[in-house]
């Protein structure tokens, strides 16, 4: 815990502080253990579980807990965008247990055109998951073999997800050109 | 870990007349105007002759930017707009809403709101595999089960438009519970309806279960492991039907779940027959629940104390319902305001759409489209 | 020329065979209208029957009950744009639908509705009614290459494939009603449509129940392999629309692709027309016989009249059930003059010499119309077969029962 | 029955055949070269009908036109077309071609003088109705030792062809 106050997460500002309480197991002993200042933070908040981890560590404290703690399902993978923050994105993971029935969330923030490994390795299904996150919020992720664009055209500018992209903005350029309406909207 | 390989783009669309009748291989082209795509789908194969080497989805014709959406209205007002996700699902879409927002607020929707909601839930659950059903045995060819099933479907749809007076993007919930107390004779109607179905269950079955084309196309087609269904993410009765017992209604109860008895219904071989069978008796199982839920209906308040202007504190949740394709999931993020910060969808049928390239490959093309009917995906959901 | 024209009359054979070119011509219109006329009641009744095994009504408002909407159909499809897509082999395109019109209407010329009711008789009728309507396949893949489009061209290659693999059991289970009619003093079988028929009446049975079940199975397999022979439904591949949207006729539109359903419909009845000549005793009445005797034979010849009284006064109760309101005036008028025509028509057929010369005929339009009804049915209740089944129903089920079938008739014959 | 404008209807099968064996020849386009190849055979099963030789015709169109020519066409389709119009055909054998021309066109001519005598005069009188049985009775008496030889023949093909098509048995 002496970790936790000593290093709070940088840049938090902007940031809805959750009101949660720290989350005391095994796993977050063992972990805290192994990284030391890079869990930032473990709580419990509304009764689910969040691990919020420095990004350099986290691709492999995602593969321990795939391998040795059974979290053998990524429901989700999505990002949060905090334009203000230092490091703008939260990266989020919601994982489950079958053998345990136990959900889990993990976040890391990362900055502005930083990338971060693939999950693929250790979860195929997030593939489409990742893809998404790269076309709303244009979070790249190495090693992913397919990094395209999933739910907009290929050709389409712009991260709809990002706040700094208007509810009634789109790509202007793309619309004129493919579907032939003169004002772009 | 099980099979967790990346499998890399099947096909080089960059060049796609590289291939054309190339060392017999052939590129066609299925949708997004197909009649057996459910929709805006369009799936790229890649054949050798009848055999799929590989497929390529490419979704987002139907996109309308449902979680942008969501971060620029109130709670209140975002609660329509996840109807028209999965638009023949729409009271489950509707109830993962409430119940997220509801974690959110910590508050708790009152017990005959959430034994209506239970009611309902169920009955849009039968309604949804009756639609499937419907369309997943005209895919394979058999026409007569869809005018059958919609026959039946239109019982529970007049259930619903004389609750709330809307067909299939309901509305039916409210944060907090239910806006509707239950019409006169709604009890009525519900267990009328229950007595009705289960006899039109086994005439499809009838029709489908022991036919031998019906079993001969869909046997041993589209087989999936229960571990490649678990590194994929895929939910619902494909998941079952591969042999894993796990149903969110029972393993993170949710509504008024822990009250009713039913069981989970599982299949061994994780092929199209048994999700067919899995969804038959998840059809009777609702039926189940609903008769006890009916039954049971207690007597109270239908709406907790929710404040009329929502500000939930900041925090952020994520909350799942077992909806008839899968875990459908609502991951938000609240900044204190009367806007959520961040709504994220986890749709059932976008992650288990994903599966239908393992599902396919090696296969023939009929399979293909057996095997997009039974993974039975909304493209609205897909998309959003 | 009134006598070449008259002296048909006391001939006792086909116009053909008589050499008779006038009587040949007007058999020919006879026919080949009474065909169009049957594939758009047979539309008609599709649309019909199929819906009330599906809990609608159908079409109910093109005529009193929709009969009239094949007409309807017809008309909106010849005035329909002509699309030829750019990229098409146009000569190729353009013939298709031509051939596979041909293929199914020329093999009308064999098939006897009677003893003399038929336009020709060939001494190699059936294998000429084979012949030809396996040219079918042709239009099909031409149809399908021409288009030069994906889904026509895989279309095209399941069904010329599964049309030959059905042609080959198809061809056994005919050889084996064939070496049926060899069984008679002089040892000698016949290949003509109406020679067929006749050894039928000679022996008193008809094939479907001799050496039973072996008669039966070879009907059985024929009976399978016609659906699949006519790209119908489980065996409708080819068309399959939920994979391939319409399989071969897919870039087709308005005139061109009213051929190909013609086309079709003609196919079937011609096929089972095959199959009612070579199983199911043609133009013979019903027990033949069991119930023989003059009494017997008038009281089948007087059937056809009785039906069609029993049709005008189903139609007469259709008018009755109308609702009275002048919005549906034109229609129970419609209904009510159709109700009248068939009476009239029944009342004509009691006539003794209409009578004697009709029944033939009716009995074998029965007998046909048996198998539509079948067709209809198959179609509201199977799913599609995938195609690498198909094939092994035709391969490994279909062609070693009846090869099965043909030596044990072959056995049959010499042994009994 | 009697015949009826058998000159004409003789000159005009005969003319179809040879024009579509000449477009069989000339198209570019193989699949139209096979349609034409369909034309000459139906217009020759009509000469064999002439001929009072219906089972012949018959069995020529379901076997030729019906079956053959569609597993022609079949395989046209399924090829590439257009590479191996691109690439070098090996029928540029100019001498050995017209060498055959020439000794197949004095054959003709020599059948066109000798006439009738080269055949036997038997072949016209077959009765038309007892034509098949005569063939059968040819085919399973007559000739049954070459019949079997030449279905043996198919059967090795057929073996052949699969093994050639089949990568594992």
């Amino acid at each position: 815990m002496s970790e936790e106050t000593k290093s709070p997460p940088p840049g938090s500002a902007g940031e809805p502080k959750p009101a949660g309480r720290p989350w005391v197991s095994p796993l977050v002993t063992k972990l805290k253990t192994r990284y030391g200042s890079g869990v930032f933070e473990a709580s419990t908040c509304l009764g689910q579980n969040c691990l919020v981890l420095d990004s350099s560590i986290t691709h492999e404290i995602l593969n321990i807990l795939s391998e040795e703690e059974e979290f053998d399902y990524c429901v989700d993978i999505t990002a949060v965008h905090y334009p203000k923050r230092e490091k703008p994105f939260d990266l989020v993971w919601i994982l489950y247990s079958f053998p345990r029935n136990q959900r889990l969330r993990v976040k890391t923030m990362l900055a502005e055109q930083e990338s971060f490994p693939s999950s693929i390795p250790i979860w195929s299904g997030t593939n489409w998951l990742e893809r998404e996150v790269y076309d709303m919020f244009g979070i790249r992720f190495d090693g992913h073999p397919d990094l395209r664009r999933i739910l907009l055209p290929e050709d389409w500018k712009g991260y709809p997800l990002r706040k700094d992209y208007g509810i009634i903005e789109q790509d202007q350029e793309w619309v004129q050109a493919n579907l032939g309406i003169e004002s772009g909207q | 870990m099980p099979d967790s390989t990346p499998h890399p783009s099947p096909l080089e669309l960059s060049s796609p007349d590289k291939t054309f009748l190339d060392s017999n291989e052939l590129i066609l082209n299925m949708g997004p105007q197909h009649p057996a795509t459910h929709g805006v789908l369009r799936v790229i194969l890649k054949l050798d002759g009848e055999k799929v080497l590989g497929v390529e989805c490419v979704i987002g014709y139907l996109h309308r930017g449902v979680e942008k959406i969501g971060e620029n209205r109130t709670y209140a007002m975002f609660n329509p707009y996840v109807d028209r996700m999965d638009y023949v699902a729409a009271v489950s879409n509707g109830l993962g809403y409430c119940e997220t927002v509801e974690k959110l607020l910590q508050i708790e929707a009152p017990p005959r709101a959430n034994y209506i909601r239970v009611i309902l839930t169920e009955l849009n659950r039968l309604a949804s595999h009756m639609l499937w059903l419907g369309t997943h045995a005209l895919d394979i060819g058999a026409m007569t089960p869809l005018f059958y099933t919609f026959r039946d479907r239109e019982e529970i749809l007049k259930i619903f438009e004389k609750y709330c007076g809307a067909r299939l993007t309901t509305h039916a919930f409210r944060i907090g519970g239910c806006l509707y107390e239950t019409y006169d004779g709604f009890e009525r109607d519900v267990k009328k309806f229950i007595d009705f179905v289960p006899p039109k269950i086994d005439e499809y079955e009838e029709l489908l279960t022991s036919n031998r084309i019906w079993v001969e196309r869909t046997k041993n087609v589209g087989k999936i492991s229960a571990a490649d269904c678990k590194a994929l993410g895929v939910t619902g009765p494909v998941l079952r039907a591969s042999g894993v017992k796990w149903d969110i209604r029972k393993a993170l109860p949710y509504a008024a779940y822990p009250d009713f008895d039913f069981e989970i219904p599982v299949g061994a071989n994780g092929d199209t027959y048994d999700r067919y069978l899995v969804r038959m008796q998840e059809m009777r199982q609702s039926l189940r629940i609903i008769r006890q839920a009916v039954e049971g209906l207690p007597e109270g308040p239908i709406m907790a104390k929710v404040p009329k202007v929502m500000k939930p504190p900041a925090g952020e949740v994520y909350h799942s319902i077992e909806a008839p394709k899968g875990e459908l999931g609502y991951f938000i993020v609240s900044d204190g305001s009367t806007q959520p910060y961040r709504v994220r969808v986890r749709p059932p049928s976008f992650v288990n759409l994903q599966a239908l390239d393992l599902m396919v490959r090696g296969q023939l093309v009929a399979d293909v489209i057996a095997v997009i009917g039974t993974l039975d995906i909304v493209l609205g959901e897909v998309d959003r | 020329m009134l006598d070449y024209v008259t002296s048909y009359l006391s001939s006792n054979t086909t116009p053909g065979q008589a050499g008779n070119l006038v009587w040949a011509l007007i058999y020919i219109l006879i026919v080949f209208g009474g065909v169009s006329v049957a594939v758009m009641a047979m539309n008609w009744l599709e649309r019909k029957a199929l819906a009330h095994f599906q809990i609608r009504l159908g079409p109910m408002r093109v005529g009193p009950h929709g009969l009239l909407q094949p007409i309807a159909d017809a008309i909106k499809l010849l005035t329909k744009e002509d699309i030829i897509p750019e990229r098409a082999d146009r000569l190729v395109f353009w013939i298709a639908p031509l051939i596979i019109l041909c293929a199914s209407f020329a093999v009308y010329v064999v098939i006897p509705f009677g003893p003399t009711h038929a336009i020709t008789d060939l001494n190699i009728g059936i294998l000429f009614m084979l012949g030809v309507s396996s040219l079918s396949v042709l239009g099909v893949v031409m149809a399908g290459w021409a288009s030069n489009s994906h889904y026509p061209l895989i279309g095209s290659l399941r069904s010329s494939a599964q049309m030959i693999s059905y042609e080959v059991a198809m061809g056994l289970a005919v050889v084996s009603a064939i070496l049926m009619t060899s069984l008679n003093p002089s040892g000698t079988g016949t290949l003509s449509m109406i020679g067929i028929v006749e050894a039928q009446q000679r022996q008193q049975i008809w094939y479907l129940f001799k050496f039973f079940p072996l008669g039966f199975i070879a009907f059985a397999i024929f009976a399978i392999a016609m659906v699949a022979e006519t790209n119908r439904a489980p065996f409708d591949l080819p068309e399959a629309e939920s994979e391939l949207t319409a399989g071969f006729h897919t870039e087709y539109s308005g005139l061109r692709w009213s051929l190909f359903m013609l086309g079709e419909y003609a196919a079937m009845i011609a096929v089972s027309s095959i199959a009612v000549t070579l199983w199911l005793g043609g133009w013979l009445r019903p027990f033949p016989n069991a119930l023989t005797g003059a009494t017997w034979d008038l009281a089948f010849s007087l059937f056809p009249g009785f039906l069609f009284l029993i049709l005008a006064a189903v139609a007469w109760v259709g008018v009755i059930r109308m609702p009275k309101h002048p919005y549906f005036r034109v229609q129970t008028l419609g209904l009510a003059g159709f109700g009248v025509v068939l009476g009239l028509i029944g009342l004509v057929l009691f006539v003794p010499p209409v009578r004697d010369r009709i029944q033939d005929i009716f009995w074998f339009t029965a007998k046909v119309a048996f198998f539509m009804y079948m067709y209809i049915w198959y179609r509201a209740t199977f799913p599609r077969y995938r195609f690498d089944q198909l094939m092994r129903v035709g391969w490994k089920v279909l062609l070693p029962i009846s090869l099965a079938v043909l030596i044990g008739t072959a056995v049959a014959g010499v042994v009994l | 029955m009697t015949p009826v404008a058998t000159p004409f209807f003789f000159y005009f099968l005969a003319g179809l055949t040879l024009l579509s064996a000449i477009l069989v020849i000339t198209r570019k386009n193989a699949v139209h070269s096979a349609l034409a190849l369909i034309l000459g055979l139906l217009a020759q099963s009509g000469l064999y009908l002439m001929l009072y030789a219906p089972f012949v015709a018959g069995v020529q169109i379901i076997l030729y036109a019906g079956g053959i020519m569609v597993l022609f066409l079949f395989v046209i389709m399924l090829v590439n077309l257009e590479r191996s119009q691109k690439e070098e055909q090996f029928n540029r054998q100019k001498v050995a071609g017209t060498l055959a021309a020439i000794a197949l066109g004095g054959l003709f001519v020599a059948v066109f003088i000798k006439g009738k005598a080269l055949f036997p005069a038997s072949s016209n009188q077959i009765a038309e109705g007892s034509n098949t049985q005569q063939v059968g009775e040819l085919l399973y008496g007559q000739y049954m030792f070459a019949f079997e030889i030449a279905s043996l023949l198919l059967l090795v093909a057929i073996i052949g062809a699969v093994v050639m098509a089949k990568k594992r048995i």
